[in-house]
């Protein structure tokens, strides 16, 4: 515990700064209140809009960890919210239609995980396959509109709350903490770590390789089709069109915000949560600083950017050299002043 | 014929898409459908193998109003007729047989107007939900709901955002406008630039505990089967159409123009219907439910 | 002096690998710097050429201070070098990587034809003809290291640096690379030259500076110091020698062997052969660079596919298609490139060890972490891995002490037989006899053991029967008394030996 | 003497073209006419020319996700240059690619000196690019200067009514370009090999800072060079134009033949990859039934057929190579 804390300090001193300059611009940020049934306020916003980027996050993190990359996620988020919005409405019930959904995301997984183990496509390309395929699947099931249901089950999923606290916040944080306990508490982030630094080596020492790789993209197509379900919920209708259009990025950007290399090797979810929470705060907190659309992206840049440049490596290393200088020319002086 | 679409990205395309199919096989021409994926250069490029193909007429639903002069120009040289869909393109107006299309303007206006009698002279603060950053509906139908609304210091814009001409964002950022205008007590309207958003919206609203339709009203633009639902319930108070059968009108100028050479006029303009919750929205919806929106 | 270092000094996080090290190298002499794995030599090199930022000391070349940031610069300054382990790029082609930053030009472009031309002049010195222009990869371990060595001489006006040149070298190439490293001697070049053999050491260097944990032992000329001095210098203790007569004969003649290999085989890879494996059995493969030892392994081991042939013990058949089976079947496998096959860099030495054995258990049951520290500190302790703690990351350790891990983790999993591909390729001559040791004594408690290595003594020492392999087939079989260099060599020497410069 | 075994991936994909173009040819035969052939040329030459500089990122290792964004920067930049100030086109030109490489070498200097991954840094250069666009104007610009008219009806007509325009032959010349600057220099080399290892690379004596921050200000480069081939192409500026392009572009270079971890591939290949994408376009015009989410499925498969294909020759000769 106290060593994943100190892994990802320089993210929660991030967050805290992005909170803090939030704040100021827009002084009520972290007012919440309980109005009864739940609580309100921008920062509970937040922690619910979230959850599809930290979802995906969570998915990707893995991909990321076996030295992939997963650029289908916002297409799988697509087809599974349409399947799910399809089979409602097609009078399936909620457990079916979730179901469906998820099974809907598991095959995608299968697909890219075949490609990339089994075929040998580099992970990019075998994943912008489905990328671009995949969201005319998904046009196809909803048939280019959007596809509106008026179940009150499926809309908890996206818009209700437990105990207060929004569905879809408990949806991704339970996710992340079971998945990160999977990962640690057995050996399958071991060995998934021991895949992403070196697949032939750890071949050669008998890990399953081509059957871990398959198995973290059916984990990234099954974190996928749980984003999707819950933007599908959301708006009580599958957008085959929008829905997690171009959110890969964001994913990506948060597992890196969250100190996960892209190298892959080890890897922290609790990292890229923390990441994701970074990414939706500056997004709300763009949204509600008043400023013209036409800034949005600058602004976002510019603060990834300064994240980025804040937690580079080298600068770390840079520190330590400054320190080391210091330390050594006293020593020098010392040595010199008998 | 040719045709090269903008895109799949709302029901409406899809729904002009559907239309567009279904008149072209009612009156026996064989269709070149290209969808461009919201690209310009893949239009360009589809518009020069048409050319390249020899078909007789081309359909284009160009994406952005810019760069067209060339294609156009290619078009003209290989003697076939252009008809733009929807939306204008800013070359020389020789280079095309006609446009049939609405005024985005007018339609920004139609909602403005009908905003600006709906509260007459009382005080109403107006959030508004813009279409993607950029495009052309989105910077015309925001001009044209401020001429609408001109002239009325009562009326106030306070807060403007983009919503990309999607629900998901449509939502999230009228919750954050909600937040910001201590939780909706200030806001008086909403103006989405496409249904989409305003239904949303709608959703936000009504999580917030408040009433949309009467605590904030809202009027949007292009008159898709959904908002009619939310017309029905009282959730949502005024659209201007946009109709998706701009093919129709196409066509008959193409026919007229290929039996006796009739010059039909540059512009065709499709109505910009304003409907109200007055408008009987239970049977407008079962009317549209069918077109492919 | 040509080249004088004067208390340099190189701290990594969590060790000193240098600390105020001297170092003097003279024109026209063979210095070798020698130590154990992990000593620092490699650390030293890599400070001198600019790889490294120094923490604090000096360099001096002709008397003048340098300080070169980047390797670049060393090379500028006529500092030419091979680093080890590192066989130049293997996605350019031979010619590309002789003359990298020196290629002829003709307005400003790359001379393509000039560059070969110089490229395969300097592959002539070393007696090799090859097609230049295609990928170094294509070309065996042993080309891309002469090509390497061809590449510094051809940088080093002044300063040559080899560290450990000759660790995937027969001694046909040894024997060359020799006499050029004499030949550079004579005009005036200083050299300095790592090795773990001894025998090269005394065969070739004029004086040698032992390391020992970061810090100069001592320099002394060459012909002044004997090999056991040198050892103590270099261990800080006695080495018993394992003596050479210790093996007896294990294999117990008569009895059923508990592995056969019959008829295994691959097309174009390596011809079909039988292969029986006795219990607490060792049998040694000798052969020349690109005889197809590693291939026979790898075959064994289910690393590639067999096109033919199949696997027996008492039980009846065995699967061996993959890894996997072989590795649920009781083998194991130390690569021969322990850097791309071995080691998993960035996992701490813990992790490493006990991967394969994992790996076995299948990842819902996981060894317990004290069960994991047990295991990493019992193998740290017995095969001496020099590290700061079991955490470190594999990368950072030295050459040898990353090939005692992979060793560990096999043995770890305690297979009932061990395949080692050059297991002592690279390690000092205390592990050297440490490893060796431990072969005899994993044998007695039943594990056999297949040692593939290109050190004839090494063989001769702990085999109770030697394969001979020649161009990709099994050509002689020889055990008891018949193991002896002079047998191994005139196996390996038969006519038409001398395949090992042509491509894959 | 056989053929070196590092031409089979260029081999491949240049055949894989042809069979393509060929079975395109069989089942339309206007595919065949010089109209076709110069629309391929003209329509991709943005995409040739971004894919060279991407070919050259991705040779060293790295990736380029802004060069999309630098489009679209470019074209609405020179848009609003030429109707802001009374500037001569040529000196926007050259105005917007010193702007353009400078940016690609502040990317390049953030990857090498804050070592952060290519992917981030390029993702982030993509949003600033974007919307610096947006701040310069949301709405598209068109260019109506009549420098640009000229520039836009350059072109040389074919036998067969086909256009050879003057954009068409620029991307032709930058591939050439690009291919001495990747296989004919120094330069060329240091990409090699820090596409081949950057730590090996340094340890032979290559700057890496250094050819890192050329790389990336040779891409910004590129792609100022495309946005102004795009806003003749397209004879406007417009912030939202060519989203997604370098994903397009990644993928022609991959098919091309060239390798995304780096060190092995081809520039002309990368011209053969961009050929490919387009004949892919323009089969799915000629055929012209596919529904919207069809033609993205469809793309996306035959992407999918051709990398296979790529995958399964390059099997086939190596297998060949062994067994001889
Ligand atoms: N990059 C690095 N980071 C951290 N520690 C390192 C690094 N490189 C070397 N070390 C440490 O420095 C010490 C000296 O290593 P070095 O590679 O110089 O040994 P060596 O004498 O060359 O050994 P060998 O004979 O095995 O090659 C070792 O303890 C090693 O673990
Ligand atoms: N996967 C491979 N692809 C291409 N060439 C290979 C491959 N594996 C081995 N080779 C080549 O095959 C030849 C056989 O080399 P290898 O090292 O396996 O033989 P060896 O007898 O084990 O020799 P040693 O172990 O002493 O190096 C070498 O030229 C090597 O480069
Ligand atoms: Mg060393
Ligand atoms: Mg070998």
């Amino acid at each position: 515990m106290g060593q994943t804390l100190k892994r990802i300090a320089p993210q929660l001193v991030t967050l805290t700064l992005v909170v803090a300059l939030v704040t100021v611009i827009f002084p009520n940020f972290l007012a919440v209140s309980f109005d009864g049934t739940r609580f309100v306020g921008p920062a509970v916003d937040v922690l619910k809009r979230s959850a599809p980027v930290a979802l995906l996050g969570v998915g990707m993190t893995l991909v990321i960890a076996t030295r992939g990359i997963d650029l289908s996620v916002g297409t799988i988020m697509a087809i599974s919210g349409a399947v799910a919005a399809w089979a409602i409405t097609s009078g399936m019930g909620l457990p079916a239609s979730v179901a469906l959904a998820i099974g809907a995301g598991l095959m995608a997984g299968l697909w890219n995980g075949c490609l990339v183990a089994i075929v040998g496509i580099q992970p990019i390309v075998a994943t912008l396959i489905l990328m671009t395929s995949g969201r005319g699947i998904a046009q196809l099931i909803t048939e280019g509109r959007i596809l509106t249901f008026s179940d009150a089950n499926l809309a908890f999923i996206g818009s209700g709350s437990l105990l207060g606290v929004p569905f879809p916040t408990v949806l991704w944080i339970a996710t992340a903490v079971i998945v990160a306990l999977l990962m640690r508490r057995t050996a399958l982030g071991m060995l998934i770590e021991a895949t992403g630094i070196n697949r032939a080596a750890s071949a050669l020492a008998g890990v399953n390789a081509t059957v871990l790789l398959i198995a973290v993209y059916m984990a990234s197509g099954f974190c996928a089709s749980l984003a999707g379900i819950v933007a599908t919920a959301d708006i009580r209708g599958a957008d085959a069109n929008n829905a997690g259009l171009w959110l890969e990025l964001d994913a990506i950007l948060a597992v890196v915000i969250g100190g996960n290399s892209l190298l892959g090797g080890r890897f922290s979810i609790a990292g890229t949560m923390i990441g994701a929470l970074i990414i939706q705060t500056i997004n709300t907190g763009i949204m509600l600083s008043g400023f013209p659309s036409e800034y949005n992206l600058v602004i976002k840049a510019v603060l990834v950017l300064v994240i980025l440049v804040l937690q580079s490596p080298n600068l770390a290393a840079d520190w330590l050299f400054v320190k080391s200088l210091v330390k050594a020319r006293r020593a020098k002086v010392r040595s010199e002043t008998p | 014929v040719g045709f090269s679409q903008i895109g799949s990205e709302s029901g409406w395309r899809a729904a002009e898409t559907t239309l567009t199919r279904q008149q072209a096989e009612e009156r026996g021409y064989t269709l070149q459908f290209s969808d461009a994926q919201q690209r310009q250069e893949n239009q360009i490029a589809a518009i020069r193998s048409f050319v390249a193909q020899g078909v007789d007429a081309i359909l284009l639903a160009p994406v952005v109003a810019t760069g067209w002069d060339a294609v156009l120009q290619e078009a003209k040289e290989a003697e076939i007729p252009v008809v733009l869909l929807d939306r204008q393109v800013d070359s020389s107006d020789d280079l095309y047989l006609t446009a049939v299309g609405s005024d985005l303007v007018h339609e920004g206006k139609v909602a403005g107007e009908w905003l600006a009698s709906e509260v007459g002279d009382n005080n109403c603060r107006v959030v508004e939900l813009q279409g993607t950053t950029g495009s052309s509906p989105a910077i015309d139908r925001a001009k044209g709901f401020r001429d609408g609304i001109a002239g009325k210091a009562n009326i106030e814009i306070v807060r403007s955002q983009t919503g990309d001409f999607t629900r998901t964002l449509g939502k999230s950022v009228m919750e954050s406008f909600l937040q910001a205008e201590s939780g909706g007590k200030d806001i008086c309207a909403l103006y989405a630039h496409n249904d989409d958003m305003a239904i949303g919206a709608i959703q936000a609203i009504k999580e917030a505990g408040l009433k949309p339709g009467q605590d904030i009203k809202i009027v949007s633009i292009d008159a898709v089967p959904d908002i009619f639902q939310a017309m029905a319930a009282g959730e949502a108070n005024a659209t201007v159409e946009l109709t998706p059968n701009m093919a129709g009108p196409a066509f008959d100028a193409l026919e007229a123009f290929w039996k006796d050479g009739t010059e039909p006029s540059k512009f065709i303009q499709t109505e910009s219907k304003l409907y109200t919750q007055a408008d009987d929205p239970s049977g407008e919806y079962e009317r549209r439910k069918d077109l492919g929106y | 002096m040509l080249l004088s270092i004067r208390s340099l000094s190189k701290e990594f996080p969590g060790t000193k690998a240098l600390q105020g090290v001297d170092f003097d190298l003279a024109a026209g002499e063979v210095h070798a710097l020698l130590g154990e794995n992990g000593a620092g030599k490699s650390t030293l090199i890599k400070c001198l050429t600019g790889a490294y930022r120094r923490d604090a000391g000096e360099i001096l070349l002709d008397g003048q201070a340098i300080d070169p940031a980047s390797t670049a610069e060393a090379q500028a300054l006529g500092i030419g070098t091979v680093y080890q382990e590192v066989n130049l790029l293997p996605n350019l082609t031979v010619a590309q990587n002789l003359t990298f930053g020196r290629e002829p030009r003709r307005f400003g472009m790359v001379n393509r034809r000039a560059q070969s031309a110089r490229a395969r002049e300097m592959l002539a010195q070393y007696g090799i003809d090859i097609d230049v222009e295609r990928d170094l990869g294509a070309y065996s371990v042993a080309i891309r290291q002469i090509v390497a060595i061809a590449r510094a001489v051809e940088f080093s006006g002044k300063v040559l640096i080899l560290d450990e040149p000759t660790a995937s070298l027969d001694a046909a190439e040894v024997k060359m690379l020799f006499s050029i490293v004499r030949k550079l001697r004579e005009q005036g070049l200083g050299i300095i030259f790592v090795s773990h053999f001894l025998d090269q050491v005394f065969e070739l260097t004029d004086r040698i500076t032992v390391l020992r944990n970061g810090r100069k032992i001592v320099t002394e000329r060459t012909r002044d110091i004997n090999r056991l001095r040198l050892i103590s210098y270099m261990l800080g203790r006695e080495l018993e020698e394992a003596a050479r007569d210790q093996r007896t004969a294990t294999k117990s003649i008569g009895q059923k062997p508990m592995l056969r290999f019959e008829g295994l085989g691959c097309k174009g890879v390596i011809e079909p052969f039988d292969l029986e494996v006795g219990k607490g059995e060792v049998i040694g493969l000798a052969g020349l660079l690109g005889s197809g030892r590693t291939e026979t392994a790898e075959l064994i081991f289910g690393v590639r596919g067999a096109s033919s042939g199949a696997a027996q013990d008492d039980k009846g058949r065995i699967a061996h298609a993959n890894p996997r089976e072989a590795i649920a079947a009781g083998f194991g496998f130390t690569p021969e490139d322990r850097k791309v096959d071995g080691i998993v860099a960035e996992l701490s030495v813990r992790e490493n060890i006990i991967l394969a054995l994992q790996a076995r258990r299948g990842w819902a049951a996981p060894l317990s972490r004290a069960e994991q520290e047990r295991l990493a500190d019992h193998y740290i302790g017995l095969l001496d891995i020099r590290t700061s703690s079991a955490e470190k990351p594999v990368g950072e350790l030295s050459g040898g002490n990353q090939q005692k891990v992979v060793l560990a983790r096999w043995l770890a999993m305690n297979p009932r037989f061990l395949i080692l591909d050059e297991p002592t390729r690279g390690i000092d001559v205390g592990a050297h006899a440490e490893i060796l040791r431990l072969i005899q004594e994993i044998t007695k408690e039943g594990m056999a053991v297949l040692l593939i290595s290109s050190e004839l003594d090494e063989l001769v020492a702990a085999c109770d029967r030697v394969i001979v392999v020649r161009d990709r087939r099994h050509v002689a079989e020889l055990d008891g008394d018949r193991i002896t260099s002079e047998a191994i060599v005139h196996a390996i020497a038969q006519p038409g030996a001398a395949s090992q410069f042509e491509a894959a | 003497m056989s053929l070196n075994p590092r031409l089979y991936p260029l081999l491949a994909t240049i055949g894989i073209f042809l069979v393509g173009y060929l079975i395109s040819y069989l089942q339309f035969p206007a595919m065949l006419s010089t109209r076709v052939v110069g629309n391929l040329l003209t329509d991709n030459a943005y995409l040739g020319i971004v894919a060279v500089g991407m070919t050259i990122v991705i040779l060293s290792g790295g990736i380029d996700l802004s060069v999309g964004s630098v489009i679209a920067f470019s074209g609405v930049f020179i848009a609003v240059m030429l109707r802001e100030t009374s500037l001569h086109p040529l000196a926007v030109f050259a105005l917007l690619l010193i702007i353009t490489t400078a940016f690609g070498a502040a990317m390049g200097w953030l990857i090498h000196f804050l070592a952060m991954p290519a992917f981030i840094v390029t993702l982030a250069g993509m949003f600033l690019a974007r919307g610096v666009a947006y701040m310069m104007t949301i709405d598209s610009v068109a260019i109506s200067h009549p420098f640009y008219s000229m520039l836009t009806s350059a072109y040389w007509l074919m036998p067969g009514k086909g256009r050879l325009t003057l954009i068409g032959v620029l991307m032709l010349i930058s591939v050439l370009i690009g291919a001495i600057i990747a296989h004919r220099t120094r330069f060329g080399a240091s990409v090699f090999a820090i596409g081949g290892g950057e730590q090996t690379a340094r340890l032979m004596g290559v700057n890496v800072g250094r050819t890192t921050v050329l790389i990336y200000a040779f891409s910004g480069l590129m792609a100022g060079l495309s946005g102004i081939v795009f806003s003749i192409y397209t004879g406007s500026g417009y912030p939202l134009a060519t989203v997604g392009t370098e994903l397009t572009a990644i993928a022609a270079v991959v098919i091309g033949g060239t390798i995304l971890t780096g060190g092995a591939g081809y520039v002309i290949g990368t011209l053969f990859g961009v050929l490919t994408m387009g004949l892919i376009q323009t089969y799915i015009v000629f055929d012209g039934t596919l529904s919207s989410w069809w033609t993205k499925i469809v793309i996306g498969l035959l992407l999918l057929v051709f990398i296979l294909l790529q995958k399964g020759l390059l099997r086939l000769t190596a297998f060949g190579e062994a067994g001889s």
